[in-house]
């Protein structure tokens, strides 16, 4: 079962995988990525395309069901303006197996930052206001699912 | 011939808009057309536009090279490379 | 922060995660294993040693934290008798990066399988008991870490 | 000598305890000897150790070979390969 999300409200990490282990799955791998306060950061403002960032989601969540035996697969991302310690993006991925569900989930979050159309704009303390730019690291990780 | 463009993150901002609607004018077959009549066609553009290879686009909902043809799409998307996660 | 368990009680996820999210971490990754009921089986019974078991867990968790630049660490892991559905593990490794998370999350998971004092015993409806036994994949998994 | 073991998983059914205090006779000096007079012993440890090559130990909570020395340890661990997670 894939379940996806695209919203501007706050994720509820607990009652996410509530949902999702609803399914009793032997083996669940989840990633949660939150607001980091770095530097001064106030805001992190997340731009998305109304139809195209869903899309997108559910896109990586059926390739991650081709390349791997999958019980359920849950993308939620946050967009909008959030704070930090806010929870930005929230993976999870179940199988049989662990290695399976373990590798699906490092997929998803690294296909996540190159595939699917969100950008970050960060706002801090002392009046900057920049767009995040693009990371070669994250590229690079992303390349390695070929 | 007219067309709904969108436009995201800092294109949207320099564009000072979220999406318009043109009339192509003749001569305009893909992507690159666009963005490089977009660029001359005024300051905004020109400053949205000015490293045509930081712009990424979607023809109708499908991720495209700046070579990709227009046709009839119903919109195009430009961008910068994508920062979510 | 390392923060290690167990325990004989059921592992109520959603409680551990708020507690290891109290620290408001950039990256999160998890891992939970549940009983299957595979085969007809009614009972998973899990022998441990009262210290070696805990210690063993620290071990890894330290380990982890000398490998990865890692915000904190949970490793709880139920013993005695559970029932198919029960969670029987559960890992948390955070980090400022998520490449950090992801690759310690996975490495304690794979060493937990094979280095800490803990034995499966499988009990089925038609009256079969036997003691699980050592699976190669998992030596081999965990040994890709060296 | 006496030395407290304990056993774990089948190893522990398979002895029908959990743990004992034995007097060591002379001449057991490693936890190789210790799983052969075992396995000699009577019917339950020949049963237990009937494959010396499927039992680990531990001497004193560290984890060991066959040929590791029992010396003045407190306790000695007596297990199959460990099957948690």
């Amino acid at each position: 079962m894939i379940r996806v999300a695209v919203r501007a409200e706050a994720i509820d990490v607990a009652a996410e995988l509530a949902a999702h282990d609803a399914g009793g799955h032997g083996a669940s791998a989840s990633f949660v990525g939150r607001v980091r306060g770095d530097g001064g950061l106030t805001e992190l403002f997340l731009d998305h395309h109304p139809a195209m960032t869903a899309a997108g989601l559910t896109a990586l969540a059926e390739e991650a069901a081709r390349r791997w035996t999958l019980d359920a697969s849950t993308l939620i991302h946050r967009v909008g303006a959030m704070a930090p310690g806010d929870t930005i993006v929230l993976v999870l991925a179940s199988s049989r197996h662990r290695a399976e569900a373990l590798a699906a989930c490092e997929y998803l979050i690294d296909r996540l930052k190159t595939d699917v159309m969100l950008w970050k704009r960060e706002s801090f303390a002392d009046g900057r206001v920049a767009w995040v730019e693009e990371r070669g690291a994250d590229r690079a990780r992303a390349a390695r699912w070929g | 011939m007219t067309l709904d463009i969108a436009y995201f993150a800092w294109v949207r901002e320099r564009m000072g808009m979220a999406a318009e609607t043109v009339a192509l004018p003749a001569g305009i077959a893909t992507v690159g057309d666009l963005v490089r009549w977009l660029a001359a066609r005024d300051a905004r553009g020109a400053r949205a536009f000015a490293e045509p290879g930081r712009i990424r686009a979607a023809v109708d909902g499908a991720m495209v090279g700046a070579d990709a043809p227009i046709g009839d799409a119903g919109e195009v998307a430009l961008f910068p490379p994508v920062t979510g996660g």
